[in-house]
């Protein structure tokens, strides 16, 4: 076995063991400390394919940001270590039987399905070809797409504001 | 003769009612409205006389305007004796309807506004050509019902208003189902009745769009099963409620049964004609047995209501020209002498204040003119010749008995029985509200009022027009039923 | 290529421009309630009037914008309602601490609509139904004191955010399959196969889930009840239209060769949706909840429309959609007035309205009229073309359900114009004082929905934008 | 074993979401909850990367998609917790239990 | 050939009396209605009067024509079957406007003395000129729809001055019996005409007749060949007419509207309910006599049966019954049998036609003597305030011109000879007895049994005992206008006999001489007076000898005197079994199913409503849950199952 595939089966134990653990943990913090780890391993996964630009991303966004902004949230919910109720048994095996089953459905089809795929696995982008794209106004360009999302950013961020800085004192 | 002024009149009055200032002011226009528009009626009626002179058949006066032309939708009108017989029907009921309000307090203006449009449904939908204006006025009609038997009502008013307003919606509905699958038949996307009705359609199209479209018509015109609507709703309708029900409205679907379906569909009207019959022997029989046992005055005309109506889906059913002229007939009799008599049970009961026949008795003593009509119109549902009712009643059976075979003798006889039986609680009806003894406080009542005594006076000229010369409204009709007739015996 | 952008993309230029400006306002000194409201609505009415105006039909982008006459319109309708909504919910937008913010908000919604109906592949799609998403999330939550409003921002962004995953991994599986994710070239890369199905499943309910289609819609009622009534006018409104809008253009151009498959599915889903609507209409006493199961059954008949797989039924769904804006958007206007002069917002707080306040009665009574499909209303046309066009592939059950759902619906309609106008009430609602605007806009409505259907030459016009 | 390869991510990928997925229905704390989503978008990401690079690597779509969904995923965990903070505010809670007063 | 104005305008004279009184009679004529009503029967009297002579003094070869005076067309069916209003005008028709003018002009000038200041009096004499232009209608109508219309309309002038005295409850009661017990013969009627005219193609009569009578024609064959539960199309037809008749006429079992239609004024009674209307039904069946005779005589041997039956069963009650009127409609009913049978025995054609000429003959007659019996019991009800007998009882001093041509009715009828009831009477039974010997047995009978009872009422009202006291003294007879009709009709029903009646009226229009023979007359005459002599020794003086025998009969002068208990089996039928069997099931039906029906469709609506609530339970999880059910739903169904 090579290094690089026992490499990729470590990130891949990491983030589905973190995943896992994310869900079902009973401390809020450990949960999300989990989570932590999960997408860390993806980013692992991302630098393991070779797609350094999109794992730099997933690792500044996500553990940078996303994952401090849930602390800082359960911090400021109060919440952090206590232990959350737990669902109903019922539910829960239920739950674990949908998603079971969902997931083999998944798979069933994935791997009846025959993906074409690439006899050239050493393509891999460049964060300069990447830049010229993402900033393009032609074909393949992603200007667009970009502006969008900077849009949708800017709204994001006054909406927080006015939502999390409410002024008015409690009523009810 | 521009039809269009037939829609044109009834709108500018509601728009005017609208604008009006005061209940004055609401009632005169509308009585003008309703003038004007019988005038028009009946100048209609001598201008298509006269165009008949000259040789003119079929639809008159048609007009055409391409309203949605995507569809092939357009706004096609034109009349013959059919429906201009329900035109004239639909003039004297509303002007009568409009005399008998008089002494609406609530809320005048809008009840007025409401009557209007329904009737502006009533005219469009008779000179409709294309079906998909003829169900646009179809459906205009409902909601004013729902809104006059809801708003101006007694008794469990909500409750027969919502009955009715689903009931005839649900029927509406399959009116619109069989419509549309005549409308995708044909070669030709179109909703023109006349263009349809040269088309042949397909023998399935016929088995599956004839049941429901007659039914869906049927629910109109209190076809058995789907009569429970008829009784509560007329009797929590205000009184102009009741007679445009049953004068106007419960009309709509006999027109539609003879002019869409019937006539659409030979075919399929040859292969459920059994059916047809059976169910409005039924009604008819069912019906009068049912009103014997009524003893509110509103109940009783609501079912004798279903049993009349019968009479008109067993001259369809039977497809014979005789007794389709009898159906159409039939229409025009009911409706005029129905709604007369709903008047006259307003007028009773505005003075009473009860429409139980077992706590009245001797009114003859206090108001003479307004029993004497009740006594009229009673003689004229069971069918007395003289009055509207026996001739189209006889008709009816004349042209029924034009169809041989066994079936169609025994549901005539049936039919028959039923004058028998309306005898009989017309009698008891008149008998114990009109005649025997007169009660203390009913003594001094004052008998009918100027606008009364005009209101019943225009549905009287009515009756009385047909029943003592039948051959103008034979006349008139033959020639429409003729070419269904045509149609359906494949000349 | 600038004046090209300019004129192609320029209700978008507009409506971004709208939105830097309420950003300096709000960045600046700020400014009353009272000034701030004309502007907005005049800046919105700009909105609309320029949709009207150097018209173009193009792409940008290499492809990921497209536009063309109908999508204009389109767009105009959607600029319309918001106008309308600026202009009816007047009373709570000028007690709203955050106007600004507010508009802000909606018109990056609006924005993402745009983009939404402009979209040329599924990242342009997916990123606008983002945008037309998340700011309604927030302002759903505006009604910040309310327990209710935060209740409905939560199950709106987590259920979106739900809806969202779904639709990513059908679009990650549609990727993997077909290698594309560019509109144009999807359609010939489609092949049926059974991965490809499942991915058009996921992205199906995902369309299912915004446009409120049963069984996705569960979030749609608590949503509509707990936001403000602007929020939940302009979801039921203009989010529905906009999400019809696509989500037709979608299953005409981009799968069209999956036809047999997602016609069979609207069959069975609007057949669920009218039902379930429907029935769960019936029950209602809130009002604005009410309006949200009533508008998930008018769902059900767009579905009806949308069956038909022809241009009829794209032109009559344009054509109910623009109806539509006029009755619930008169219905919530009426609603709105009613709620935030005296807090009544149940349909027994109705009763003997129209002894009061008959003007609101009419506008209320004539827009469920037109909501239920009842003629001379414009309703009626909507309705019956969507029955008509769904027809044409004739499935006599279909339609029939159909119509006889529109029965149960006259039903609980009816249920309203009976505590308006028929029943008695101890404490009626009182005489509602009408602001100048608000009363523009119910006329409007009202003369949208008498006139929208008599006057044929709206819909032709809609129908040669269709071709 | 094998070498590892695009069915192996599909396979962690897949496994992300249902986890996601459970998470999302088991979970009563919002916050939680958001965070089963992240694991849901994440999995996609994956998807979409897997994809561009073992099945169509001419292209950068797959790419491309994942980084806005990351940016997407982003602003939308940003409204989502300022609403729960706005919840938690008027609840005194954060568990979606306590937030079912609409109903029926 | 005289002018068909005159025709037309006998039955229009009362028309234009009826709604100038009916509309305007309240308010302008209110005192002199009564005058006007007179003098327009007065010239449709005179106008008759010239008919008949001007029809019978022009004989065609010793044939009376048929004629149509005039014919139009009132309502188009097919190109074949109309309603044609017009006049016939043949024996028959001429013969009853005669009797109808008459009687209903001696009605109209007695009633101006007995009705008087009735505050409804227009409307009395509007009903009455109602009922003559109907009645005159009806027998001069050319068709069959004619008759029909006009069989109606009488049926509601009927209705309407039996029920005259409107606050009476009896008098509502008995009006509503008799329109409908008769609208349920009409019925019959009806489906008979229908039969009729389908198989004839027409509804004109003369045509009708034709072609029904025309073996080789192939409607004939098509009337013959088609057959219902074995009978043929056209007996049915024939039959249900028949049953028509037998309403209006009131034969058993359909007489019982006719007792209890004496709740109205009496000179009502003795217009409508003795001497024209109710002789309607045997007009109907002289008038499609032909077809009877020469298709149907099956159906013609039923009427005769009919006939006979009625007339001993109403003979058998009127001995019994102790309200005048009562027993006057009993005898009415009872010699209606008498001309029924006659018709039943009678066959077509000459000699054979003797039965129908002494069925008219006796039409005649009887509606003289019988009009005037009701008119002379109307003066000693008006005397006494009283229809019973017991109330009444040596009213001969008292009233002795009322006596005295009651005494020339009741000889009348009791056949003495020769008042005219003996002429018509003899032929009868004469024709009976070639007929039919059974009937003409049953006919003896009942001869002696009138006579028994007619003199019974006789004794009882002006001998008997002596009056009591309280009868008001100065109210005298009602005067000149109640007198002078008496005394007219009492000269017709002295000498009517003695029309050489053969010579007008015979069922194929030739003259028919008359069959006066002595020997065979012997026999009824005395069966006759026995029957009064019986009546004379138990009723002259008041004894108990009719108690003792009431008695001695005990059951069965029981089950006479309560009718047969016919009345009683009416209101079971009607009462138990129409009203609770079946109008109240169907109102029950109506109720609880079709609209228990509807609205368990509504309710149940509300109800799977309330039960799937659930699945809006506010828990945005569970949203979700079916969000990822509804996808993998969709999946298993379209990639799985569909394929």
């Amino acid at each position: 076995m090579e290094g690089s595939t026992i490499i990729f089966y470590l990130l891949a134990l990491l983030t589905v063991v973190s995943g896992i653990l994310a869900v079902t943990a009973t401390n809020i913090l450990r949960a999300a400390i989990s989570l932590l780890f999960a997408l860390i391993g993806i980013a692992g996964i991302y630098f393991w394919l070779d797609y350094q630009f999109i794992a730099a991303v997933q690792i500044v966004v996500y553990v940078g940001g996303i994952v401090v902004l849930i602390i800082f949230s359960i911090f400021l919910t109060q919440s952090a270590g206590e232990k959350m109720p737990s669902q109903k048994l019922g539910r829960t095996v239920f739950s674990a039987l949908a998603a079971f089953c969902g997931f083999a459905l998944v798979l069933i089809q994935l791997f009846q399905h025959n993906f074409p795929i690439s006899k050239d696995l050493t393509l891999t982008p460049k964060v300069a070809d990447i830049g010229t794209q993402m900033l393009g106004v032609k074909e393949e360009g992603y200007a667009l797409p970009f502006e969008l999302v900077s849009m949708l950013l800017l709204a994001a961020l006054i909406g927080c504001i006015v939502i999390a800085m409410r002024s008015k004192p409690q009523t009810t | 003769m521009n039809l269009l002024l037939l829609l044109g009149i009834p709108l500018l009055t509601a728009v005017l009612v609208l604008m009006s200032r005061n209940q004055q002011q609401v009632k005169w226009v509308s009585f003008a409205g309703a003038s004007v528009q019988l005038i028009l009626s009946l100048a209609l009626y001598y201008y298509f006389q006269k165009a008949s002179a000259s040789g003119a058949t079929g639809m008159l006066f048609q007009q055409t305007y391409s309203w949605f032309p995507t569809w092939g939708i357009n706004f096609h009108v034109g009349v013959d004796g059919i429906a201009l017989a329900m035109i004239l029907l639909t003039a004297f009921v509303v002007l009568a309807g409009v005399l008998v309000s008089w002494n609406v307090e609530k809320m005048t203006k809008e009840f007025y506004f409401l009557l209007i449009l329904l009737s502006f449904g009533a005219y469009g939908f008779f000179i409709s050509l294309d079906l998909f204006i003829l169900f646009f006025f179809l459906e205009i009609a409902v909601i004013p019902k729902y809104l006059l038997i809801g708003i101006w009502g007694s008794g469990k008013k909500e409750y027969s208003a919502n009955k009715l307003a689903l009931m005839l919606m649900g029927g509406s509905a399959l009116v619109l189902v069989g419509l549309l699958g005549v409308y995708f038949s044909g070669e030709e996307r179109t909703f023109d009745l006349i263009k349809l009705s040269q088309l042949h359609l397909s023998p399935l199209t016929q088995k599956i769009c004839f049941p429901l479209l007659f039914i869906g018509f049927g629910v109109f015109t209190a076809l058995f099963p789907f009569h429970t609507w008829v009784p509560d709703g007329h009797s929590s309708a205000p009184t102009a409620g009741s007679m445009f029900l049953a004068g106007i409205s419960m009309k709509l679907g006999g027109y539609g049964c003879l002019r869409v379906a019937t006539f659409m569909m030979p075919d399929a009207a040859h292969q459920y004609a059994p059916y047809i019959i059976v169910l409005s022997s039924i009604a008819i029989l069912y019906g009068a047995f049912a009103t014997m046992m009524q003893k509110d005055l509103k109940y009783i005309n609501a079912y004798s209501s279903i049993s009349h109506c019968g009479f008109v889906l067993l001259g369809i059913g039977m497809l014979t020209k005789t007794a389709l002229t009898g159906a159409v007939m039939q229409m025009v009799s009911h409706g005029l002498m129905t709604a007369l008599f709903f008047a006259v049970i307003g007028m009773v009961y505005q003075r009473t204040h009860t429409r139980q026949v077992n706590e009245m008795g001797g009114l003859m003593k206090s108001m003479p003119f307004i029993t004497t009509i009740l006594f009229i119109v009673g003689l004229c549902s069971l069918g007395l010749p003289g009055l509207s009712g026996f001739v189209a009643e006889m008709t009816v059976f004349m042209g029924a008995w034009q169809n041989p075979g066994m079936f169609y003798r025994i549901a005539t006889i049936a039919a028959c029985m039923s004058i028998v039986v309306t005898a009989v609680y017309i009698l008891r009806a008149i008998g114990k509200t009109a005649m025997g003894p007169i009660k203390e406080e009913f003594k001094n009542l004052p008998d009918a009022s100027w606008n009364e005594k005009l209101a019943a006076g225009v549905l009287l000229a009515g009756i009385l027009a047909i029943g003592l010369a039948p051959f103008w409204l034979n006349d008139l009709i033959t020639p429409g039923t003729e070419i269904i007739i045509n149609k359906l015996t494949g000349k | 290529m600038t004046t090209d952008l300019l004129i192609l993309m320029k209700q978008e230029l507009v409506v971004t421009f709208i939105i830097f400006i309420l950003l300096f306002i709000k960045i600046g000194k700020g400014i009353k309630n009272e000034t701030l409201l004309p502007l907005i609505q005049l800046l919105l009415l700009t909105n609309f009037v320029i949709g009207f105006f150097f018209n173009k039909e193009g792409i940008l982008f290499g492809g990921m914008y497209n536009t063309t006459a109908l999508m204009v319109f389109q767009k105009n309708i959607l600029s319309l309602a918001t106008y309308l909504i600026s202009l009816l919910c007047v009373g709570w937008l000028k007690k709203s601490d955050h106007l600004a913010e507010f508009f802000l908000l909606m018109l990056s919604a609006l924005l993402g609509m745009f983009f939404m109906i402009s979209a040329g592949n599924l990242l342009m799609f997916y990123l606008s139904l983002e945008l037309a998403t998340i700011p309604i999330a927030a302002i759903a939550n505006f009604d910040l004191e309310k327990r209710r409003s935060s209740e409905a921002a939560m199950k709106m962004i987590l259920s979106s955010a739900f809806s969202s995953g779904i639709l990513l991994f059908g679009i990650s599986l549609l990727y993997g399959a077909t290698g594309t994710i560019d509109f144009v070239a999807l359609p010939a890369l489609l092949n049926g196969s059974p991965l490809q199905l499942f991915a058009f499943i996921f992205l199906f309910a995902a369309f299912a889930f915004k446009l409120s289609i049963v069984p996705f819609h569960l979030y749609t009622a608590d949503v509509y009840e707990g936001a403000p009534i602007a929020v939940t006018s302009f979801l039921s409104v203009v989010s529905k239209g906009a999400i019809a809008f696509i989500f037709i253009t979608a299953l005409y151009k981009v799968f069209r060769p999956m036809e047999e498959v997602w016609y069979n599915m609207l069959v069975i889903l609007s057949v669920a949706t009218m039902l379930v609507g429907n029935l769960f209409a019936l029950r209602q006493q809130q009002f604005k909840r009410f309006l949200a199961f009533s508008s998930i059954a008018q769902v059900g008949f767009i579905l009806v429309g949308i069956s038909s797989g022809a241009p009829e039924g794209l032109s009559a769904v344009v054509y109910f959609v623009l109806i539509y804006v006029f009755s619930n958007l008169a219905a919530f206007g009426v609603a709105e007035l009613i709620s935030n002069q005296t807090g009544k917002e149940t349909i027994d707080d109705y009763k003997g309205m129209y002894a009061t306040n008959p003007f609101l009665s009419w506008v209320l009574a004539i827009a469920l009229f037109s909501l239920a499909g009842i003629p001379p209303t414009a309703g009626f046309f909507g309705k019956l073309f969507l029955i008509t066009a769904g027809a044409s592939k004739a499935s006599y059950w279909f339609i029939i359900i159909a119509a006889l759902n529109m029965m149960i619906s006259l039903f609980y309609y009816l249920k309203v114009v009976r505590a308006v106008f028929m029943d008695k009430s101890e404490q009626p609602i009182e005489k509602i004082n009408i602001p100048a605007s608000a009363k523009l806009a119910l006329l409007l409505c009202g003369a949208g929905i008498v006139l929208l259907g008599i006057l044929s030459w709206v819909y032709d016009y809609i129908v040669s934008l269709v071709k | 074993m094998m070498q590892p390869g695009l069915y192996h991510i599909l396979i962690i990928s897949a496994a992300l979401f249902f986890i996601g997925v459970f998470g999302f229905f088991t979970r009563r704390n919002l916050i939680t909850m958001l965070m089963s989503i992240e694991l849901i978008l994440n999995s996609v990401n994956l998807n979409f990367i897997a994809f561009n690079k073992y099945v169509w690597p001419h292209k950068m779509d797959g790419l491309f998609f994942s980084l806005f969904v990351i940016a997407i995923a982003a602003a939308e965990a940003a409204v989502a917790i300022a609403i729960i903070i706005n919840l938690y505010r008027s609840h005194q809670s954060i568990d979606v239990e306590d937030a079912g007063e609409m109903k029926y | 050939m005289m002018n068909p104005v005159y025709i037309a305008l006998i039955p229009l004279l009362p028309l234009a009396g009826f709604l100038m009184l009916g509309l305007f009679g309240r308010k302008f004529f209110k005192e002199t209605s009564g005058i006007i009503a007179t003098l327009l029967l007065l010239t449709a009297f005179g106008l008759s009067v010239y008919v008949a002579y001007d029809y019978f003094t022009h004989a065609n070869g010793g044939v009376y024509p048929k004629t149509i005076a005039f014919q139009y067309t009132w309502l188009r069916f097919t190109d074949t079957l109309s309603i044609d209003m017009g006049a016939l005008i043949d024996p028959i028709s001429v013969m009853m406007l005669l009797v109808v003018t008459f009687v209903s002009l001696m009605v109209h000038i007695y009633s101006l003395a007995y009705v008087k200041g009735e505050e409804r009096f227009a409307t009395y004499y509007a009903y009455l000129m109602l009922f003559t232009f109907s009645m005159l209608g009806l027998v001069l109508s050319s068709n069959l729809f004619q008759i029909y219309i006009f069989w109606e309309l009488v049926g509601l002038s009927s209705f309407l001055l039996i029920g005259f005295y409107y606050n009476k409850p009896s008098a509502v009661a008995a009006c509503k019996k008799a329109f409908i017990v008769t609208r349920f013969a009409d019925l019959g009627f009806l489906i008979g005409i229908l039969i009729l005219s389908f198989y004839s193609g027409t509804l004109d009569f003369a045509t009708l007749i034709n072609t029904l009578t025309t073996p080789e024609s192939a409607a004939m064959k098509n009337a013959v060949t088609a057959s219902f539960l074995g009978v043929s199309a056209i007996s049915w037809g024939m039959a249900l007419v028949f049953i028509g008749g037998a309403g209006k006429s009131a034969m058993f079992p359909l007489h019982i509207w006719l007792p209890d239609a004496m709740e109205g004024p009496t000179p009502v009674s003795a217009l409508i309910h003795a001497a024209t209307m109710v002789v309607a039904g045997v007009f109907l069946v002289a008038r499609l006599f032909p077809v009877f005779a020469l298709t149907t005589p099956a159906v013609l041997e039923i009427v005769g049966w009919v006939g006979a039956f009625s007339a001993i069963f109403a003979a058998m009650i009127a001995c019994t019954q102790t309200d005048i009127k009562r027993v006057l409609a009993y005898s009415t009913m009872s010699q209606i049998g008498f001309m029924l049978f006659a018709l039943g025995v009678s066959k077509y054609g000459g000699e054979n036609g003797l039965g129908f000429t002494a069925s008219m003959f006796h039409l005649f007659t009887h509606a003289m003597f019988k009009a005037l019996l009701f008119l002379g019991a109307g003066a000693v009800i008006h005397y006494v305030h009283s229809n019973e007998m017991k109330d009444m009882g040596g009213l001969r001093k008292l009233l002795p011109i009322t006596h005295i041509t009651f005494l020339i009715a009741c000889l009348a009828i009791a056949g003495v000879p020769p008042f005219a009831g003996f002429f018509s009477k003899e032929e009868i039974l004469l024709a009976a007895f070639n007929g039919n010997k059974t009937i003409y047995y049953v006919a003896l009978l009942t001869s002696g049994l009138t006579a028994f009872y007619m003199f019974r009422l006789y004794f009882n009202i002006f001998w008997s005992k002596e009056p009591a006291t309280q009868h008001d003294k100065h109210h005298g007879e009602g005067g000149f206008a109640m007198m002078m009709p008496l005394v007219l009709l009492a000269i017709g029903a002295a000498a009517a006999g003695f029309i050489p009646f053969g010579n007008f009226v015979s069922s194929d229009g030739a003259k028919l001489e008359s069959h006066f023979h002595l020997a065979f007359s012997a026999a009824p005459v005395l069966i006759g007076l026995s029957g009064i002599l019986l009546a004379f020794v138990m009723y002259k003086k008041q004894s108990n000898k009719a108690t003792n025998l009431a008695n001695s009969l005990g059951g069965i002068y029981k089950t006479v005197y309560h009718k047969f208990y016919i009345d009683e089996l009416y209101l079971f039928i009607t009462k138990k079994i129409l009203f609770n069997l079946i109008g109240r099931p169907a109102a029950w039906f109506d109720k609880n199913v079709v609209d228990g029906l509807v609205n368990a469709t509504g309710n149940a609506t509300t109800m799977i409503s309330a039960k799937i609530k659930g699945m809006q339970s506010g828990r945005v999880q569970q949203y979700a849950a079916y969000f990822f059910a509804g996808v993998f739903g969709l999946v298993l169904i379209f990639l799985y199952i569909w394929k």
